[in-house]
């Protein structure tokens, strides 16, 4: 069941993932600064930062705990494990069946935990703040990802993410109006979980504003390199996921080296504009109040519903 | 020993713990003698009772019938496959809370230790009498027991007024709780007066009468349970209770009226209605809903728990509910999907949730304080409870990879499979609901970093949390073995599962367990694994080798040197404890967006206040609405009766008089 | 059928008309001194009643049953209160709870129910006496309201021996007498009752100078 | 030496001695040492009458058979216990001043002249007789109420006397109109009153006079019983009187006067069709279960709310009589034994808890079980026990009734449960806090006597879970009997 070559490709898509994420973040960043007329920052900025971070002494303050200590590195573990098991290249993964895409809410769900609980491990003001916004944001986005979800599983009969990239993939041109619907939510949920704009501002250090910013507040050196690492690769996750799931096709089926091959620069393309439009997304809006949030998220949330509803009402005969 | 079957084992187990209880009043207060002989022995009853279940799984019921009991009904006894389960859990985690009592209890606290062990082993016994019981009278029996010897332990620390107010309310609507049972079993004989569960059976109940039964089975075993609005007392009672007793009760006593309406449900009425299981479902979502809102504001930790209980209770009973729908349709195979979710959870969530309360023990101990906003930083003092607590906390959050998460997971893949209900109403609503299923569990995740965060992270609250210490080894040991049960559980499902099928082939006549064969043993894929599949083992594995390579990586390419200094917090200059969330502050965003379901009496500071203060106090609903009410008619309805005594003799004479003059003019025979 | 009704069972009616009468006479009674003279002519009926009967039948329990009307209901008790009365003192007014028209209204009431309910079991009866029944009856329930409506401890006494009147009454004329062993109980019992009740009057007066049952409505729930 | 008229004796005899030698240091001794006797021989008499059955005594005045030989037996156990606590609870309430020794010798020759009024109206064959020893009952006990001299105790008294007066009045109207329904068949033998002559001609008795003549006892009976609204005296003695008179009103004259109703009940039964006098009998239990189970809320003295809790229990063994049939017999019959036992344990604790805390108040009454721990349990575990809560036997024969009425009377379930459900409630939230909580403690100058209390409760633990199988043949010998 489990051959080479899918190992090879689970260990490929896995690397990938760890190059391609701080280069998504950077791509992003070069984007918002061209919308906002600024001067671009480096492409690899990521990079550079990554390195330095992880040259430069950790700096503890004194009431850090063990926890504090440990938490980067399993945020990193989840993010790893979330892009093992979204296809971005092919549908063979043999870590895929570890998780489905319930349990990939589950994985996000252990990387917020922790990350809040390090928030407020230190005992500073802005960590609690921050674990609490971020858990706010949390609970709000995960009832509407759900629902997109069981959209797409009950599309596709299944709650794999493999097998419903694959069958979204390689079906007849049908088209799903569900499908619009759950894409306009899934937008939404993953804007407010990648802390972007308008829930979040990536780059603010403006205090009351700021909600993963203020947890990673007490954080330096290697664990600091670690949990912009882990966002990055959150980003890449999301990205995939929501390629994977509304633009799937161009996704190798089973182990097809050539497809594969081919695969690379689309996911490439599709990445780029992604991470163009999500920039553009960015500029035209402005961060809303942390308490309008339950209404962006709910309005996600609703439009999952409808899209559960016509998926129900129009297409149970599909 | 081959002549002793497992339900003969059992019994004696029965009469063991009432033989250790028993030996406590021997020297009452030998506190040494009882703490580290007696709970440990009781422990070791436990042990032998769970692997005697764990035994007997899978193999035929076996009948027993005692002398003891009613002339015309002597108790009767049975172990099938759906007591099983429940003894296992008993048994079980049973040893993890006896073994921390034995640490626990070190100096009698208002009843003196021998009582206290006494009424602990009478509670243990008659909890495994409920699940043994196979008559409604022995049932009974065993449960009002259960519910009398808890009461004494809850009570345990009687000098306190809210202590005597929480027992009170929790008799009584245990009381209240045990009639609808009754009531019941007497619908469920049908008539033929034959109250042995053998008897009801037998029977073929109208639609209606089965309905009756359902209901009041369910509001019966639901005031147990804790299902809104009959929560009320669990609030009250868990806090005031000793922690082994609240995870006692938590853990396992609420599991006995999850057993309870179980029993009646699936293998007392042969009828299900799909009704049934809307009733259930909406009763648990509304349950689950509001059980962990209300978690996520408390401000005492073991209230917050005693919440999160509630919660937990709300989604078992979702699972339940779905479970009576697809059973109504004749969907055997879902309905063995969500009966697995219903009774994996009943094992998960007593697990966690006594882990988590006998943690409150030791906290409680170590620093005399139950308010959150009296603690903090504990982590630093009490390293193996707060990283065993951890283990509590992720499980509770319904997170993978432990227990919490098999069996969200397992109930939101049969919510998934609800469009193909015959239904047209059930195939839109129900999924929706799922998503109320994830709220709660997101806010369940919530409420636990607040719990933890606010108890173990962050700047110690108070200065006398400098001295608090780390449990001791006795206490050490309960919590991890209670920890291993939450980690084995989250990471062998398919085993557990496999093992517990033959409750739900016996309730529902239909299980996972041959799909789950032809698997292995790190896989969960309940349909098939195309459908849907979750492998534990492999997510724990990859996790943790990420963390270890990734470490080991980053010392072997960089370094691993860490410098200590003061916290940065953008440069702010007051650090101090008090800059921190408080745990009022940290559930703000609850209260702000659910503010309708709160009933709040909030005091905000204002300019020209000399002591600026701001206080908030959250009220449940249901006091108001349902129980306040019900007092009051039963006040309005004394106050008129009473004047019946109005002391005049005459007026009594005339009562008497007219009661005869009535008589005589109306009663004809 | 008047006619057919022999010279003693149509005595032994007038008898129990009289006793009724006097029933209805304690009911208006005001002063207690007189109400247990009433109750004397009352225990005085009774006992010709029963005499009556006992030659009419020739049962010879029941002139034993006369004699200890006579004795206990004529002679002891009626003198045992008088005692009681001048020795405690008690005022010659007995305050009603509802005015005497009223009471006797409700008397004649009770009259009608009273026969009525016991026409049935006349109509059963073999005995000579049987129309007595429903005076027996309506005997009693008097006594009841008159307990219900007097104000004093003496009174209530009265009117609970009345009622035993009536219940002798019913005894004689429905069955000609009880056995004689309950009859000497029955007759023990009211005795060792009057007495208590004495030792008791004390008892009262002692704590609550009066004789007023209005001073004994402490104990109550409301 | 026959046991049957040892019995009587003793009570009879030692009363009467007790009222010249009463005063004397050993007097209590003879107390307890006549009940012990008198108990000695009740079980006597039923160790013959089980082996070998009923039987006659004093001509046929007096039938001793398998139901009322139980009441005996049960009757002079309580008696017994009583007696032994009341020792030194007496003696308490000496030393405290509120009693002299020519009211303790009152006190002492009147409990056993109460004994033997009980005794003789449950075994006497004569309705009667049973008529005279009831009401010998009454006055016995009138004095033991007014003991304390008190402007309470001489009222309660007062209205005891009259209400019970006035009610056994009307019993003895419904006698004369039995013996006049029963002449009308078995002739002016003198026999007409006798229960084993009227038993053999039930069915031919007149209905319409039957029917009068059980309105006219039940009312009368009823008013001792307690039934509502005929129970206003029963409060008020129970609170006002001495504690061990406050036990033996509950547990054993409460339980001669249903058994009276009972024995009358059998005859209605078989003389009118169509359950005239069951259904009298439920409609009468219901309601005073539901009127008592409202009052009890009103509470705030601790003796006066267990005795409107034993209203509440008469009533609904009064419904269960009510049913009829042998399974609700069965659990009537056992029912009233496990409140006898419970509700006397009950006083038995009130008792000295009360002389502890020198008040019946119970806002006043605090942390019982800190001053002593054996009484706090006996209240706590008492109190349960009457609530109806297992393993204690009154769950066994509430559970029964319960269950039976379920079945053939479905409505009056709600009742029921509403006026228990109200009770536990009630009663439960009063004792609680009275056990509970902190306290002064206080010592008394004699040690109080716990083993009557826990002899009790064990008795009915062990009912609760285990009926000996003689026992359970005798309760249906005796729930046949009652049809």
């Amino acid at each position: 069941m489990i051959s080479i070559s899918g190992l090879l490709g689970q260990a490929f898509a896995i690397l990938l993932a760890l190059v391609l994420a701080p280069l998504l973040s950077g791509w992003v960043g070069q984007c918002r600064a061209w919308f906002q007329s600024r001067t671009a920052p480096p492409l690899l900025l990521p990079y550079y930062m990554l390195q330095k971070l992880f040259r430069k002494d950790v700096v503890l303050a004194h009431g850090a705990s063990s926890l504090f200590r440990v938490a980067p590195f399993v945020i990193f573990g989840c993010m790893v494990l979330a892009c093992a098991i979204i296809p971005s290249l092919s549908t063979d993964l043999p870590l895929a069946p570890a998780a489905d895409a319930l349990a990939l809410v589950g994985v996000f769900g252990l990387a917020r935990v922790f990350i809040s609980l390090a928030a407020m491990d230190v005992g500073t003001s802005f960590g609690s703040l921050g674990g609490r916004r971020e858990m706010l944001i949390g609970f709000l986005a995960e009832p509407a990802l759900l629902m997109v979800i069981f959209t797409l599983a009950m599309t596709a009969q299944s709650t794999s993410v493999a097998t419903i990239v694959e069958t979204l993939a390689h079906r007849e041109l049908v088209i799903y109006p569900s499908l619009a619907f759950a894409g306009i939510a899934f937008t939404f949920v993953s804007f407010a979980e990648n802390a972007r704009v308008p829930v979040d501002n990536p780059a603010t250090h403006l205090e009351l504003t700021m909600i993963h910013e203020a947890m990673i507040l007490e954080y330096s050196g290697r664990h600091l390199a670690l949990i912009e690492w882990a966002a990055s690769l959150k980003l890449y996750a999301y990205s995939c996921l929501g390629l994977a799931l509304f633009f799937p096709w161009g996704i190798a089926p089973g182990d097809n080296f050539l497809a594969l091959v081919a695969a690379i620069p689309l996911l490439l393309l599709k990445l780029a504009i992604g991470g163009f439009l999500l920039a553009g997304i960015e500029t035209v809006n402005a961060k809303m109040r942390i308490f309008r949030a339950p209404e962006f998220l709910g309005t996600a949330f609703m439009l999952a519903v409808l899209g559960l509803l016509v998926r129900l009402l129009l297409e149970s005969k599909v | 020993m081959t002549s002793l079957l497992p339900i003969d084992i059992l019994l004696i187990a029965a009469c063991a713990w009432l033989a250790v209880g028993l030996l406590g009043l021997v020297a009452p207060r030998n506190t040494r003698f009882i703490s580290k002989t007696l709970f440990p022995l009781g422990a070791a009853i436990g042990m032998v009772a769970g692997f005697v279940a764990l035994d007997s799984l899978g193999g035929p019921a076996q009948t027993a019938v005692l002398v003891i009991g009613l002339p015309d009904l002597p108790f009767h006894l049975r172990l099938d496959n759906l007591s099983a389960v429940f003894v296992l859990l008993l048994g079980f985690v049973s040893v993890g809370i006896s073994i921390f009592a034995a640490g626990y209890f070190r100096k009698g606290e208002g009843t003196a230790p021998g009582l206290l062990c006494l009424e602990y082993h009478v509670f243990l016994a008659s909890m495994l009498m409920v699940l043994l019981a196979d008559d409604a009278y022995a049932f009974m029996v065993a449960w009002e027991t259960m519910a009398l010897s808890s009461f004494f332990l809850v009570t345990t620390d009687h000098r306190h007024e809210e202590i005597r107010r929480a027992g009170f309310l929790y008799l009584l609507i245990a009381h209240v709780g045990a009639i609808a049972i009754l009531l019941s079993f007497g619908v469920m004989t049908g008539g033929a007066g034959d109250y042995s569960f053998a008897g009801m059976r037998a029977q073929e109940l109208s639609p209606f009468w089965a309905s009756v039964a359902f209901l009041l089975a369910l509001a019966g075993f639901g005031a147990k349970a804790g299902l809104v609005p009959l929560h009320v007392w669990l609030p009250e009672a868990h806090p005031a209770a000793p922690s082994p007793v609240s995870a006692m009760m938590s853990g396992v006593m609420l599991k006995t009226a999850i057993y309870g309406l179980l029993r009646v449900s699936f293998d007392l009425l042969h009828t299900t209605i799909w009704w049934w299981g809307v009733v259930a479902l909406t009763v648990g979502l509304i349950t689950a809903l509001f059980g962990v809102l209300y978690s996520t504001v408390q401000n005492d930790m073991k209230r917050l728990l005693a919440y999160s209980s509630i919660e937990n209770i709300g989604l078992i009973a979702v699972g339940i509910g779905l479970t009576l729908i697809f059973h109504a349709y004749r969907m055997e195979g879902l309905a063995a999907l969500a009966m697995t979710a219903v009774l994996y959870h009943c094992l998960a969530h007593s697990a966690f949730k006594s882990l988590l309360f006998l943690c409150t023990g030791s906290v409680l101990h170590a620093t005399k304080e139950r308010s959150l906003g009296k603690l903090g930083g504990l982590i630093h003092r009490m390293p193996w409870v707060a990283w065993l607590a951890l283990a509590g906390v992720i499980a509770s959050a319904g997170l993978p990879p432990l227990s919490g998460f098999v069996s969200e997971w397992l109930l939101l893949q049969s919510f998934l499979f609800s469009p193909g209900l015959p239904h047209p109403w059930l195939n839109m609503v129900v999924p929706v609901a799922a998503a109320l299923v994830v709220l709660v569990a997101a806010l369940a995740g919530f409420a636990m970093v607040k719990f933890y965060a606010i108890i173990f992270l962050g700047q110690m609250r108070e200065p006398g949390l400098k001295d608090a210490h780390d449990a001791g080894t006795w206490e050490k040991v309960g919590l991890a073995w209670l920890a291993l049960i939450t980690l084995l559980l989250g990471i062998l499902p398919s085993t557990v599962i496999s093992r517990i099928d033959a409750a739900t082939r016996q309730l529902l006549g239909a299980g996972l367990g041959d799909k789950l064969h032809e698997q292995g043993w790190w896989m969960l894929a309940p349909i098939s694994p195309e459908r849907a599949s979750y492998e534990p083992m492999i997510f724990l594995v990859t996790i943790a080798a990420t963390l270890l390579l990734g470490r080991w990586l980053v010392r072997h390419l960089y370094h691993g040197r860490v410098r200590r200094t003061a916290a940065w917090d953008c440069g702010y200059y007051f650090q101090g404890p008090r800059a921190q969330d408080t745990a009022e502050g940290f559930s703000q965003p609850i209260r702000r967006i659910f503010e309708p379901m709160f009933r709040m009496e909030r005091h905000f500071p204002t300019a020209r206040d000399a002591q600026p203060y701001y206080s908030v106090k959250v009220e449940d609903h249901f006091w108001h609405w349902l129980y306040l009410p019900v007092a009051n008619a039963v006040g309005r309805v004394s106050t008129l009766i009473v004047a019946l005594q109005g002391g005049r003799i005459a007026v009594y004479l005339m009562y008497s008089f007219i009661t005869l003059l009535v008589l005589l003019l109306v009663a004809r025979p | 059928m008047n006619s057919a009704i022999p010279f003693s069972a149509q005595l032994i009616n007038l008898f129990a008309a009289v006793i009724l009468l006097l029933a209805f006479a304690m009911l208006a009674q005001r002063r207690v001194l007189a109400l247990i003279n009433l109750f004397a002519l009352q225990g005085l009926t009774l006992c010709l009643a029963t005499l009556v009967a006992a030659v009419t039948t020739g049962q010879s329990h029941l002139y034993y049953s006369a004699g200890l009307t006579l004795t206990l209901k004529v002679l002891v008790l009626p003198w045992i209160l008088h005692r009681l009365v001048r020795k405690l003192n008690v005022k010659g007014e007995v305050e009603a709870l509802i005015n005497i028209p009223t009471t006797m209204l409700a008397g004649i009431v009770l009259v009608m129910i009273a026969f009525n309910v016991a026409l049935p079991i006349s109509e059963l009866s073999h005995t000579i006496t049987r129309g007595t029944l429903g005076i027996a009856l309506a005997v009693v329930m008097l006594a009841f309201l008159m307990m219900i409506t007097r104000q004093k401890a003496i009174t209530q006494v009265v009117g609970f021996l009345s009622m035993e009147n009536g219940l002798f009454l019913a005894a004689t004329s429905a069955t000609y007498g009880m056995p004689m062993v309950v009859e000497l109980g029955i007759a023990l019992d009211v005795l060792v009752g009057v007495i208590i009740l004495g030792v008791f009057f004390f008892q009262i007066r002692d704590q609550f100078d009066s004789l007023d049952i209005h001073h004994m409505e402490r104990l109550k729930d409301n | 030496m026959d046991f049957f008229v040892l019995m009587l004796a003793i009570p009879l005899v030692s009363g009467a001695l007790l009222t010249v030698v009463g005063e004397r240091a050993w007097a209590p001794n003879l107390n307890i040492i006549a009940s012990l006797g008198t108990f000695l021989a009740a079980v006597g008499l039923t160790v013959e009458i089980v082996a070998n059955g009923p039987r006659f005594a004093f001509g046929e005045q007096f039938f001793i058979d398998s139901l009322n030989v139980f009441f005996v037996a049960l009757t002079a156990f309580v008696g017994l216990t009583t007696s032994i606590f009341s020792g030194p609870y007496m003696k308490n309430e000496a030393e405290h001043g509120r009693l002299t020794m020519p009211r303790l010798r009152l006190y002492k020759s009147m409990y056993q002249l109460f004994m033997f009024t009980m005794l003789a109206a449950l075994t006497t064959n004569n309705l009667g007789i049973l008529w005279v020893a009831m009401e010998a009952a009454t006055l016995t006990t009138v004095l033991l109420v007014s003991l304390y001299r008190t402007p309470a105790s001489l009222e309660a008294a007062w209205k005891y006397f009259i209400l019970c007066g006035v009610g056994i009045a009307q019993a003895l109207f419904g006698t004369i109109l039995l013996y006049f329904a029963a002449e009308r068949v078995l002739g002016e033998s003198g026999n007409a009153l006798l229960w084993t002559h009227l038993i053999d001609v039930k069915g031919q008795l007149e209905p319409n006079i039957m029917a009068l003549s059980f309105i006219f006892l039940l009312v009368g009976y009823g008013t001792k019983v307690g039934l509502a609204p005929l129970h206003n005296w029963l409060p008020d003695a129970h609170a006002e009187g001495p504690t061990p008179v406050s036990a033996v009103l509950s547990g054993l004259l409460l339980n001669v006067a249903l058994y009276a109703i009972l024995r009358c009940k059998v005859l209605a039964d078989g003389a009118i069709p169509g359950a005239f006098a069951g259904k009298l009998m439920m409609g009468f239990g219901l309601f005073t279960l539901l009127v008592a189970a409202f009052f009890l809320s009103r509470q705030k003295d601790v003796k006066r709310m267990f005795a409107y809790s034993s209203i509440e229990h008469m009533g609904l063994i009064t419904f269960a009589f009510g049913m009829g049939g042998p399974v609700a017999n069965f659990a009537g019959l056992l029912h009233m034994t496990m409140h006898s036992l419970t509700k006397s344990a009950i006083f038995f604790a009130v008792g000295h808890a009360t002389q502890k805390t020198g008040t019946q108040l119970m806002e006043n009454i605090r942390g019982l079980i800190r001053i002593n721990p054996l009484i706090g349990w006996g209240l706590m575990l008492g109190t349960l026990a009457i609530l109806g809560m297992p393993p204690f036997g009154v769950f066994a024969s509430e559970f029964m009734i319960l269950t039976h009425a379920m079945k053939h009377y479905p409505w009056a379930t709600p009742v029921l449960l509403l006026g228990l459900g109200v009770a536990f409630a009630a009663i439960f939230g009063k004792v609680q806090p009275m056990v509970f909580g902190e306290t002064e403690a206080k010592r008394l100058p004699h040690a109080p006597a716990i083993t009557p209390v826990f002899l009790h409760l064990g008795i009915v633990l062990m009912l609760g879970l285990y009926i000996p199988p003689y026992l359970t043949r005798w309760f249906h010998e005796a729930a046949r009997m009652l049809g």
